[in-house]
This record gives structure tokens, sequence and C-alpha cells, in this order.
């Protein structure tokens, strides 16, 4: 099959490509002064962060276009995105957390970026609550494409409530905004290009699932109805 | 527009006959005012903004109730069949509902409001005129988002369960908006100070009816 | 009667996840045509109907409401739904539900035709009861009148017996045979057959999803309709 | 030391959920690929 081979390809050049970030980040990348090994995490958070994000937006066009086209097609994309936007958000909070607990001392704060990666989870979460409660594939899509519609259009108000929440209020513990040696700037590429060819991969996959779930609803709807 | 009113007009004669959905929004409020007075331990004073979450807190879930009604409403002896083939637009009946789960709103916080000071107004400062203004922005965008989403929900099976998992991580930053806006006004700071946050809960509102009423067609439809 | 096609039904179909509701169905109705569909449950049937008024929206073909020169443009206005459901609100009365649905489709002056409506249905002396205090029968009447409000040039009738007692289903009977001299264009669904073939001037069959059968009233041969519609009946 | 537990926490976590999350695709696929299979070998 066309689509394995490529699948496999993705899959060996981010883990190469993964691995080769490690290597640079303990070998290659400086450590922070201030912060300390710890600051590492950041290489694997901001990719992890950055690509919720494009799988949110993602979701937002193909939301979009399920409207316009109504094409079955983009609500599976749509639900797949939304799926490892949730995934990577997970672990961007659990980063984020395991961050906060030696810089700040403390599993969590109510940071700006925290709190909207958090509320960004609740949603589209929620989006996928939605999904479990609609039998009706059409109707399942025309939901899902205004839930992720309106998630999205309520992101850059998130961050700036977040933001403008905590600005008011003086902040104990500020997050220091971190220098980047150019060393830093290039382990991270590399290390984005990984999680970039992996999200992907990912993506891939998981439509694919759901095309072959339609086929195969096909495949027995013409068994049972007889000939069509 | 004539649809609009026609509709709005039909759902406040019901909720008069019937008056379940305010009479319920208006008792669930209250007694999540007398919970959240165990929940922060009976008799203690609280700050401002503290005041202000348990305000909101007890509008904003009291709330929730209304809004699944009114379009449920639509799905008994299937009217909402009568109006889908009717030549009425659907972001008519948008508007329509918006306006019924405003005005829903409106007459259960002229109730639980002064409740709410009678039982933690010791040490609030009260301005009619910016607090009012707070609630007419929070009804706005939280009846936009809610109107729409409770279209979304009334064609599942789970409506009740369903309508505040969606609608509450959505409106977030209103919610923050507006406790940080009614925490101020509690605190008797000038209007300058916290005009910024009307501001922004007016940008919400708009924002999201904006949203409700491109996309409310077609969530109508799959009803 | 007018021949120029009035509603034209093209390649029709609807797919649902498990399901082919319908699998391509043809059907030109000429101005003035009342058709009678009958079928087992399951045939695509309501399917039909909801597609026909833009309930629902079909998977591919299309459905032409031409409607003619001396219609407004806007046909959507025109159209009369009856199904099993009333489509009434409880808590209103009689004479509110019909006059919400009279402003609805905009009709100047309706307390005339509203008055003429529920004498019609039988249930004028109830007009300023609610709903929910009537009885199914009284309800379906209701319905009735709430379908012919807006002076329907196509009505979509959807199981319109079933619940209804026999006064209702004879005022039923007279309306429809009164709207077919009238020359308006009737779709209706049922598994009555009596009543059915009693108003209709065109029968079909839809089994499976597919239009399996179509005849003018005056063609047909009874027994051999019955023989035809029980075999249908049975496949599924 | 003990932030290096942190990281090592951290890394541990990413690498675990995302290919655990691949894998659980993955096999999901795989039980749909024989499905389709044994439909369309029926023909």
């Amino acid at each position: 099959m066309k689509d394995d081979l490529t699948d496999r390809i993705l899959v060996v050049l981010s883990s190469v490509l993964m691995l080769t970030a490690v290597y640079m980040i303990f070998f290659y990348a400086p450590t922070e002064r201030v912060m300390g090994i710890v600051q590492k995490i950041f290489y694997f958070h901001l990719p992890l962060a950055f690509m919720a994000f494009l799988s949110y937006f993602v979701a937002f066009v193909s939301g979009v276009l399920y409207l316009v086209k109504k094409d079955i097609k983009w609500d599976i994309i749509g639900s797949a995105s939304v799926e490892i936007g949730v995934v990577f958000t997970t672990l961007v909070l659990i980063t984020g957390s395991l961050w906060a607990r030696p810089i700040w001392n403390t599993w969590w704060t109510w940071d700006p970026r925290l709190t909207s990666s958090l509320i960004l989870w609740l949603i589209y979460v929620a989006y996928i609550i939605l999904r479990m409660s609609v039998e009706q594939a059409e109707r399942r899509a025309t939901f899902c494409a205004v839930m992720a519609i309106v998630g999205f259009i309520d992101v850059p108000i998130v961050f700036l409530s977040a933001r403008l929440w905590r600005t008011i209020h003086p902040v104990v513990i500020k997050s220091k905004s971190i220098d980047m040696e150019p060393a830093m700037i290039s382990v991270l590429a590399i290390s984005m290009a990984a999680f970039l060819l992996f999200w992907i991969t990912l993506i891939r996959i998981r439509s694919r699932v759901d095309f072959m779930e339609l086929r195969i609803r096909n495949l027995e709807k013409i068994k049972r109805g007889g000939m069509e | 527009m004539g649809a609009t009113l026609v509709i709005l007009r039909k759902d406040l004669l019901i909720e008069i006959r019937r008056k379940d959905s305010v009479i319920s929004m208006i008792f669930f409020g209250i007694l999540l005012l007398f919970v959240m007075n165990m929940a922060i331990g009976i008799g203690r004073k609280v700050d401002p903004e503290l005041a202000a979450g348990i305000l909101w807190i007890s509008i904003l879930f009291s709330s929730v109730l209304g809004l699944g009604r009114t379009f449920s409403l639509e799905k008994t002896n299937r009217c909402i069949d009568g109006l889908l083939v009717s030549p009425v637009a659907p972001s008519s009946v948008f508007v329509a509902k918006n306006l019924v789960n405003l005005s829903f709103m409106l007459i259960s916080e002229a109730v639980i409001i002064p409740v709410f000071f009678a039982l933690y107004g010791d040490n609030i400062t009260v301005r009619l005129a910016p607090l009012l203004a707070t609630v007419l922005l929070l009804n706005f965008g939280f009846s936009s988002v809610g109107t729409l989403f409770s279209g979304i929900t009334a064609a599942t099976s789970r409506n009740e369960v369903l309508l505040p998992l969606l609608l509450f991580p959505v409106i977030t930053p209103l919610i923050a908006f507006t406790v940080k806006a009614t925490g101020e006004i509690f605190a008797g700071v000038p209007f300058g100070e916290y005009s910024s946050w009307l501001r922004l809960m007016a940008a919400f509102g708009l924002i999201f009816s904006c949203a409700g009423y491109l996309l409310f067609d077609y969530v109508m439809k799959e009803n | 009667m007018d021949d120029t096609a009035f509603l034209k039904i093209q390649g029709l179909r609807k797919s649902y996840e498990y399901v082919d509701a319908l699998r391509g169905v043809d059907l030109t109705l000429a101005r003035g045509d009342f058709l009678c569909l009958f079928g087992p449950n399951g045939a695509g049937k309501t399917t039909l109907i909801k597609i026909v008024a833009d309930l629902l929206k079909p998977t591919s073909g299309t459905v032409e409401i031409t409607g003619g020169p001396d219609l407004d443009s806007d046909i959507r206005s025109r159209i009369g739904l009856i199904s099993h459901q009333t489509l009434l609100y409880d808590e209103l009365t009689a004479r509110e539900n019909l006059q919400f649905y009279s402003s609805i489709y905009q009709i100047p002056d309706p307390d005339d035709k509203i008055d003429s409506l529920l004498h019609t249905v039988g249930l004028y002396n109830r007009r300023e009861e609610r709903v929910s205090t009537f009885s199914r029968g009284m309800q379906q009447r209701l319905s009735i009148a709430r379908a012919l409000i807006n002076d329907p040039v196509l009505l979509l009738l959807d199981e319109p017996y079933s619940g209804l007692d026999q006064f209702a289903a004879t005022v039923l009977s007279n309306h429809l045979k009164k709207l077919h001299a009238q020359h308006r264009t009737i779709i209706m669904v049922t598994h009555n057959l009596t009543r059915g073939l009693e108003t209709a001037d065109r029968i079909g069959i839809l089994s499976e999803g597919r239009l399996v059968y179509l005849k003018d009233r005056d063609e047909i041969d009874l027994p051999s309709f019955e023989d035809h519609y029980l075999m249908h009946m049975e496949t599924n | 030391m003990k932030n290096l537990t942190y990281l090592a926490a951290a890394y541990g976590i990413v690498w675990a959920g995302l290919f655990s999350y691949l894998w659980y695709i993955l096999s999901k696929q795989n039980v749909l690929v024989g499905r389709i299979k044994a439909l369309e070998g029926d023909d």
C-alpha cells in the first residue's frame, strides 16, 4: 500500500529528527543560566503548543469548508485535527506543569499561557463530547463544524483575557523571557520540524481511520441492501 | 424583523402561561447563593471581587436552565418544522430566541441580584447604572453563544447535560471580564478604571452574536 | 389542466449511515395533480416528503418546484405541511396558534380566514381553549387548519390519517377533494388504502427507496393494484 | 539533580503520550483494514 509506505517514511523521518533534536538539546544547546537544565523542557513544550494551535486552525478551516461544501471529508479532517490538538494540548499542560514545579515551585499557576491552554483544552474536549453525543453523520458534522468555528474565534479572546486578567494583578512570580541564543534557536527549529512531521503523520493516519470506517459502512450497507 | 417579533411575542406569551422557565431560573439562582454561602463559610464577610464571583456563578448557572428550554419548546410537536417550511429565515429565529433568553435572564436577575445584596451586601458599594450596564452586556454575550449552542444541543439526546459543557468553556473570557468589572464596581472604583472591561464584554457579545447569526442557519436545518 | 411540470424530482437519493432511504426517485407532477404514495415502513416515504418540503437535503438529485406565472416568486410561502406531528404549540389557544402561523406567513387581515378555517374543522366553539386540552383528533383537525392558513398551492401530507378520529378523517378527505378541485397540487403518503384511493388521481408505490409503481387512478384495476401493494408489503 | 528528574519525566511523558496515541490509531487502522478485506473478499 502506497499510503503505508509514506506513513513509514514519515514516522522514521520524524523519529530521526526527534532523536537529533534530543541529542542537540542535551549536547549542543547551552544550559540556560537562571533556570538550569529544566529549561530544556521548552524545546518540546513550545513545538507541542504550536502544533496544537495548528490543529485548531486546521479544524476551523475544515469547519468552514464543511459548511460551505457539505463534503464529509472536511468533517473527518476537522475531527482528526481536534483529537490530535487535544492530545497535544494535554501534553503541553503536563510539560508546562512539570516546568512550573521546579521553576515556580508549584504544579500550577494561573499564568496567562497556562490558563489559556487549559481553557482551549476544555473547549476542544467539549467538541469531542459533542461528537460522541450526536448519532447522525451529517448532523454531527454540521454541529462539530460550528463548534470548531466558534472555538477558534474564541482562541484570541481567551489569550487576551488571560493576559489582561493577570496584568491587572501583581504577579508574584513573573515568567522570565528567555534570551534565545542562536544555538537554542537552531535546536528549536529542528525540534519544531520533527514535531511538524509527526503531526502530519498523525493527521494522515487518524483521518484515514475515519475514511475506512465510512467505507466499511458503505460496504455493509450494500451487502445488506443487496445490489446497489 | 416582523417574524422575529412574532416569535418573540409567542415565546413570551407561552412563558407567561407556563412560568416554569423563569421560576426555576430564579429558584436555582437563589439556591446557589445559599449554597455558596455555605461553601465559603457561613457568616464570613466577602471582599468585593469574591462577591462578584458568587453573584455571577449563581446567575450563569441558573441561566443555563432557561437556555435549554427556549429551543426544546420548538421541538415538542415538531413546531420547528412549521418554522422551517415557512419563509422565515433561521437568522430571524436566532434573533428572536436571543431576545427571549435575554428577557428571561433580565427577569430572573431582577430577583436574584436584590437577594444577593441582602445576603452578601455588607462590604459592597452599590452603583446601579454601571451594574446594569454590566448585567446587560453579560446577558448579550451569554445569550448569543447560548442560543447558538442550545440550537445544537436541542437536536441531541443529551440536551441538558451537553449545553453547559459546550457553553462554559467558550464563555470563560466573558465570565472573566464580567467578574473583573463587577468586582471593581463593588469596590467603588471610579468608572474610568473598569470601563475597558465593559468594552471587552461588548466586543465579546458583538463577535458571537455575529457568529451565531451566521451559523444558526446550519444549526437550525439539522434540527 | 395545466400540463407544464409543476414539480420535478430527478434522481433523488438520500443515504444515511446505515441505510439508503431513497435510491433514485424520478417524478414529475403537473399543476393540480393529487399523488398518493403507498409503501411499507422504511420505504422512504417520509424522507421524500421531507426533501420536497426542504426539511432535509438530498444526498444527490434535485427537486424543482416551478410554480407558475400566476404564483409569486417565493413558492416556499405557499407550501402546506401536515404530518403525524401537529406542529402546534400546546400552551397557545387554537386561535393563537393560527394567528401565529398567519403572522409567520404575513397574511393580511387573517381574522376572517382563521374563523372560517376553525368552522371548517369544527373547532370554532373551542377556539379560545388551549391546544393542550384538546384530544388527539381535535389537535389533528387544528393541524389541518394550520396547514391551510397560507392557502397552499402545494400540500404535503405525511400519514395524515394516523390518529385521526372518524370525523377528522372525513373533514380531511372532504377538504382534500375541495383543494383538488381548486387545482392544488397534493402529495400524500399514507397507509390508508381506502382513503388514499378515494381522493387521489395518481397512485404510486414506493418500495425500498424506489418508485416501483405509478399510474393514474382511472387506469387502475383495483384488485390487481391491491395484489401489487401486498406484494411490496411482503418483500419488506 | 532533582531538576533532571522533572526533565526526564517531561520527556518520558511526551514520548509515551505521542507514541501510545500513534499506536492506538495504528491498531485501530489495522482492525479496519482487516474488516475491509473481509467485506471485499466475500464478493
